[in-house]
Order: structure tokens, then sequence, then C-alpha cells
């Protein structure tokens, strides 16, 4: 069964040490929420996971196989929506999902791109907003098109990182059904978030790492 | 400050170099002074402006050299992620930037006597200048981000890419000169040297090394306390 | 191949809706080429001698007008960090990027430049040549202004500071660029000159995209 | 003496030459020491034994 783990991660941006020492392990079909104060590095460890940050100590590991040995095969694997929505505001909602399909095609035609975005659209209820472009869209809407690129690409890690900003009661809605069907596939997902999710999860606690280490700083001094 | 790749045995380093560097540089620059002024005789040709080149080549060697290293160490900052690498980059930048400018201010000194005008398109002379802007260019670089770490990988980049281009741009500059050669424009070194004129030459090459490294110490162990004081500072905070 | 071709689509898709960018960079051309009849005086036979040396200059410079832009909007909204992860390799982006660049603003400055040659009383025998050398070497422009547009990413008074880097850098092409021209000019064979502005071009095609893809992985860490 | 210093007639190119390189290597050598001297004082400052007790 596919795990995806974190030995003794270290970051330091600059002079500031972020986060140290922290571990993870999720296995699949786990989600995985990310806990701690504002600050506490919620988000570069998120960033981190997804490849865009290298870890200043420790590993990342996919069945225990370091995923630095094999960027491309992580970044097959990984789906990251970030803070910013990474939408263009002068194309349309669907010109932007498709640019995402066609980017890694593989050996999609066309017409599975098409199809693809048309379930994307349908998934996040913005079937009617295809043709607006994205510019006129509001944030929630934004929002909607940003997590549609997840069903535009399968991949076996969600890295969601506050997902539910700006989202409606539907739209949340409609991101647990999609969260529901990734697990039950064996998916994993991993969050970093404020509102409490409605079904208990395991959590990774950077405020509880980070006491661990000054702890441990302190009975070392 | 742990990932800060043994600066300890940086520091240490250059506080064993240092005094030797500063000895050399002192000794060898005395000498060549002495020899360059007075011990050696004045060109049969240019006359005593001659001695100008004894400030002017060693200043161009320098100012290429400074850059190589800015070069190296950018690189091996990038692949092997040295900070301390790119301490002693940003370091060299400033150094390198004043025997460039040297090399052109002496220069022309060297070219008003003998052409009649203080700025004159000889190939060298372009190619120093150009490279006179890739320093700048670094430096504008290195500190225009507000993140320093930013700032400095940036710029190690561009080193780099510079550092590859400068040959392509020397080549280009000697094309464009020849090619554009004025009949009075007189080769810049003149003569073949004459041993006697060797020595101060040498002696002031190897007394700018020296007078570099110098400085480099100082420099490298400046920052490299502003940057403890900066992580003291975060940590306290 | 995709990845190249799906940003290249969108980027051009982008170009086309926002057309005014490319005729600002048009206009600027022809009217950095008017400034030097007016400053030096509408005399046929001086605006003859410097006319090529005066096209390149303002193609080289209206070329820079858009560079520091590569990227700027993608930075901002979230895809470039999409992009850095994302399956498709980075430096095939990069290189789409630069083609998208040299399409919108290079091809425009190539149809234009006969029309300058007219201005500065240029001997219609150099256009031929003048298009060509045009041709060769726009394309290293704008992927040597890539390198630049990456690093200068985030950074204050972007545009300014991507000038100071990238124009030394450009002194190759200008110096082949015009003596391809003067050469076919002075009816001895502009070859030479063409060959090293090729060279110029494969050179920056094969070396440039690494440092690029280099700069936009610690642009977006 | 006085010839010497004439230096072929070249004076106001020799010296100003010499004069202006050792003047803008010491601005930097002065400057360089400086901002160690006032790196170590930070140092201090912020609380931590500098790296050479001098």
């Amino acid at each position: 069964m596919a795990v995806f783990s974190g030995r003794d991660l270290g970051c330091e941006r600059g002079e500031r040490l972020v986060f140290e020492d922290v571990s993870f392990d999720i296995p699949g079909g786990g989600v995985t929420e990310l806990r701690g104060a504002n600050g506490s590095g919620k988000s570069t460890l998120l960033r981190m996971m997804a490849g865009l940050l290298a870890p200043t100590d420790g590993t990342i590991l996919w069945n225990n196989i370091p995923v630095s040995e094999d960027a491309d095969a992580h970044r097959a694997r990984i789906n990251y929506i970030g803070h910013l929505d990474g939408v263009k505001g002068m194309l349309t909602v669907t010109e932007n999902l498709r640019f995402w399909g066609e980017l890694t095609r593989g050996q999609q035609t066309d017409k599975q791109i098409r199809d693809r975005a048309d379930l994307a659209l349908a998934t996040f209820g913005i079937a009617k907003l295809a043709d607006l472009p994205a510019r006129s869209l509001s944030a929630g809407q934004r929002r909607r098109t940003a997590l549609a690129r997840l069903i535009m690409r399968p991949a076996l890690i969600w890295l969601l990182d506050e997902p539910a900003t700006a989202l409606d009661t539907s739209a949340l809605a409609a991101l647990d059904h999609a969260m529901a069907a990734h697990l039950g596939a064996g998916g994993i997902v991993v969050m970093a978030t404020h509102e409490a999710i409605r079904q208990p999860t395991p959590k990774v606690d950077l405020d509880e790492f980070a006491r661990r280490a000054a702890a441990k700083h302190r009975a070392a001094a | 400050m742990h990932r800060f790749a043994n600066p300890t045995r940086f520091v240490a380093l250059a506080r064993a170099v240092q005094p030797w560097a500063m000895t050399i540089a002192l000794a060898t620059l005395f000498a060549g002074l002495w020899f360059g002024l007075l011990a050696s005789p004045p060109d049969y040709q240019q006359g005593e402006t001659v001695r100008i080149m004894y400030v002017h080549v060693p200043a161009a060697w320098m100012a290429m050299f400074c850059y190589t290293g800015m070069a190296g160490a950018s690189a091996v900052a990038l692949v092997w992620k040295h900070a301390v690498a790119h301490v002693t980059a940003r370091a060299t930048a400033p150094i390198g930037a004043a025997f460039t400018f040297l090399a052109l201010v002496t220069g022309s000194l060297w070219g008003k006597p003998m052409w009649g005008t203080w700025w004159v398109w000889d190939a060298r002379l372009t190619s120093v200048l150009i490279l006179f802007f890739l320093y700048l260019g670094y430096m504008a670089l290195e500190n225009a981000f507000d993140d320093r770490a930013r700032g400095q990988r940036a710029a190690a980049i561009l080193a780099i890419v510079g550092a590859v281009n400068v040959p392509i741009i020397k080549f280009s500059v000697d094309w464009w000169n020849t090619l554009h050669q004025p009949a009075s424009v007189v080769r810049l070194d003149g003569p073949s040297i004459h041993p006697s004129m060797l020595t101060p030459l040498i002696l002031m090459a190897v007394g700018y090394t020296a007078f570099y490294i110098w400085v480099l110490c100082l420099r490298v162990r400046a920052d490299i306390n502003m940057s403890k004081v900066r992580a003291l500072k975060l940590r306290n905070a | 191949m995709n990845g190249f071709s799906a940003l290249l689509k969108r980027d051009l898709k982008l170009a086309y809706r926002q057309a005014s960018d490319s005729l600002t960079v048009l206009a600027f051309f022809v009217l950095a080429t008017v400034l030097f009849p007016l400053a030096v005086g509408p005399e046929p036979a001086i605006l003859a001698r410097i006319g090529a040396g005066v096209v390149w200059v303002a193609a080289l410079l209206a070329a820079m007008l858009s560079m520091d832009r590569m990227f700027q909007s993608d930075y901002d909204d979230g895809t470039l960090e999409l992009l850095v992860i994302a399956p498709a390799p980075l430096e095939l982006c990069v290189l789409a990027k630069a083609c998208a660049h040299w399409l919108t603003t290079g091809v425009p400055l190539i149809v234009a430049a006969p029309l300058m040659g007219l201005f500065l009383n240029l001997d219609p025998a150099g256009y031929g040549t003048l298009l060509l050398a045009l041709a060769l070497g726009t394309p290293s422009l704008s992927l040597i202004g890539a390198v630049g547009a990456a690093l200068v990413l985030g950074a204050r008074r972007g545009g300014a500071l991507l000038s100071l880097l990238i124009l030394p850098l450009f002194v190759p092409v200008l110096i082949f660029g015009v003596g391809a021209v003067e050469a076919a000019l002075t009816d001895i064979s502009a070859r030479p000159q063409l060959f090293v502005l090729g060279a110029l071009t494969l050179a920056a095609l094969a070396l440039t995209p690494w440092p690029a893809a280099a700069a936009l992985r610690q642009a977006v860490e | 003496m006085n010839d010497y210093f004439n230096m072929g007639g070249y004076a106001a190119f020799v010296w100003p030459a010499f004069a202006l390189s050792f003047g803008v290597l010491a601005t930097l050598l002065v400057a360089s020491l400086k901002s160690l001297r006032a790196s170590e004082q930070a140092l201090l400052d912020a609380g931590a034994k500098t790296e050479t007790p001098q």
C-alpha cells in the first residue's frame, strides 16, 4: 500500500528557522490536516511536499524511496492548490481548464480533454460559467475553477493549501464529495486548513513539533 | 545558523590567510612602486607614460580574475548550496568592480598622451567597459530583492551566464574593432615588454592579487558576522 | 513536446486578446527610429551611413520593452509555480515563452524594418540582408531576455534592472547584426556575419533554457 | 629632483594614474576594515561572544 512520508524535515528561509524535525506518514486513502499557528510553516511544508521548495534537512519519501531520486515521477503524482488560483483572467474558464489538460496531455485526444474539462466544471458546479472570461468571476468562482484543476489531471496526492477560502456551502459540499471519491480510489489528501473538517482526521501539528524541538534544544543546552 | 556550511571553519581560514595576504600585498606593492617609478627605464617610444602600464595592466588582469572568481564561487554556491560560496562571490564583486574602474581610468590616462583623446574605442578598453556593466548588473541584482537569499541565488545565476558571455563579447568586440580600425590607433601595450619593465609589472600583479585576497577576507568575515547578528536577532525575537 | 505547444498556444491566444501590447512595441520601434533623423538632421548621406545601426538599436530596445513581463503575469497569478511543479519539463516552458515573445515582438519588428530603412534612407540593396539579419538575430534576443526576465522576477524596479543585466549580453548580436547589413551595403558578402548570428541564436537556443529554468525555480521557492 | 617629478612632461598623466589607483584601493580597504569593525560590534551588542576576542 502506497505511503507518503517525511523524515525529520527541516526548513530554513533566509536566517529564519521555519520548522525542524517534522515527520509524517500518510497511507493511501488517508487525509491529513496540517495544523499550526500562523507562521508555523503549514504552507511551507505543503510547498515542500509539492517539490517547490527543497527541504533544508530530512527527506520526503514515497514508498520509502526519496522523491528527489525521481522528481518527474513525484511531479506526476501530485496536484497542488496553493493560495494563488493560477487562473488567467483573459481566458475563459473552459480555456483555463483545457490548458492544464493539454499541458500534460500524454496520449489524451482533444475530445478526451474537453470531456474531462466538462466533468471538472460539473464537479465544482461552474458549468454555467464555462465561457465567461475568468477576470469577471468572483473570488469563490475563481477558487472553484482552481479546484476544478484537481479533476483535469488524475494524481495520487492532493496538496490543498486552505482550499475552503472564499467557498460557499455548495462549493464546500462539492469539495468534500470530490475528496471522498479521491480517497475512495486510494488517493491521499494533505490539507492546510483552519476550518474543522467534519470527520476526525489524523493531524500533523507543527506547533507540537516546534514545542518538541524547543524542548530538545533546552535539554541539550 | 546550523545550515551555514561550516562558517566557523571558513572564518578560521579567512583569519589565518588574512595576515599573510596583508604582508605579501604591502611588500610587493611597495617593491612594485619602487621598481615601477624609480628603478625602470622610460620607454624609447612612449617615454615616461609607459609607467602607467604598471597600474593599468594589473588592474585589467584583476578585473578578469575577480569576475572568474565570482562566477566560480557562484557555481559552487548553486551546485553544492554552500552559503559561504555566495558570501565569497558577493564580497568579490565590489573589489572586482573597483579594479575594472581603475583599469578604465588608467587606460584612459595612458591613452590621452598617446592618442590625444581621453576615451578611445580600443578593443580591450571596450571589453573592460562592458565587463564593468556586468559587475554593476551583478551588484544591482544582488540587492534588488527583499529576501537576501533570493538576491544571492539570482545574482549567482547571472554571474555564471555572464561568465559564459565574456569570451563571446570579447570575440565580437575584437572583430568589431579590427573592422573599424581607424588608422591612427596604436595598440595599447606598444612594443614587446622589455625585461626591466617585467619585474615591476609582475610585482604589481602579485601585489594586487594579494590585496584582493586580503580585502576579501575582511569582507567575508564582516558578512558572516552580520548574518550571525541577524540570526541572533531573529532567535531572540 | 505537448507542454511546449500547449503553453505556446495559450500565450499566443493571450497575446492576440491583448494585441495592444505588441502594437505598443511596434509603435516604440517606429518612434525610436524617427527620433534619429530629428536628432542628427534629415541629411540623407548621414542617415544612410548610420541607418543600419539605428534600426538595430531601435529593434533591440523595442524587443526589451515587453521582456520583463514575459513571466510576470504568470508569477503574479500563481500559474508559474504550477508550471514549475507540472510534469512537463520547465526548460520547454521557457522555450515556449521565448518563442511566444519572439512571435509577438520579434516578428512585428522584422516586418516593420524595411519601412524604417526607408525612413533612414537606407540603400534598398541592404533591405534583404537587414531582414535576414533581424530574423536570425531577434530569436537570441528573446532567449537571452528570457533568462533576464526570470532573474528579475519579484525584484524592485524589474524593468530597469533587466536592461542593465541583458544589454551587455546583447552586444555580440548587435555588432554582427549591424555588421551584416553594412557588409551587404559595401557589396562584400555578408555571409560570415549572418553565419555568426545564426550560431549565436543556436547557442542561445541550446544554453539559455537551463539558467532561465533555474531562475524560475528559485523565484517560486 | 624636480625634472624627475616632471615625468618627461607627462606628469599630469603618470601621477594621477598612480594616485588614483592607490586612492581607490585604500578607500576600499578602509571601508572593508570599518565594516568588519562594525559587524564585530554589532555581534557584541547582539549578545554573542565575538568570533575573534581581539
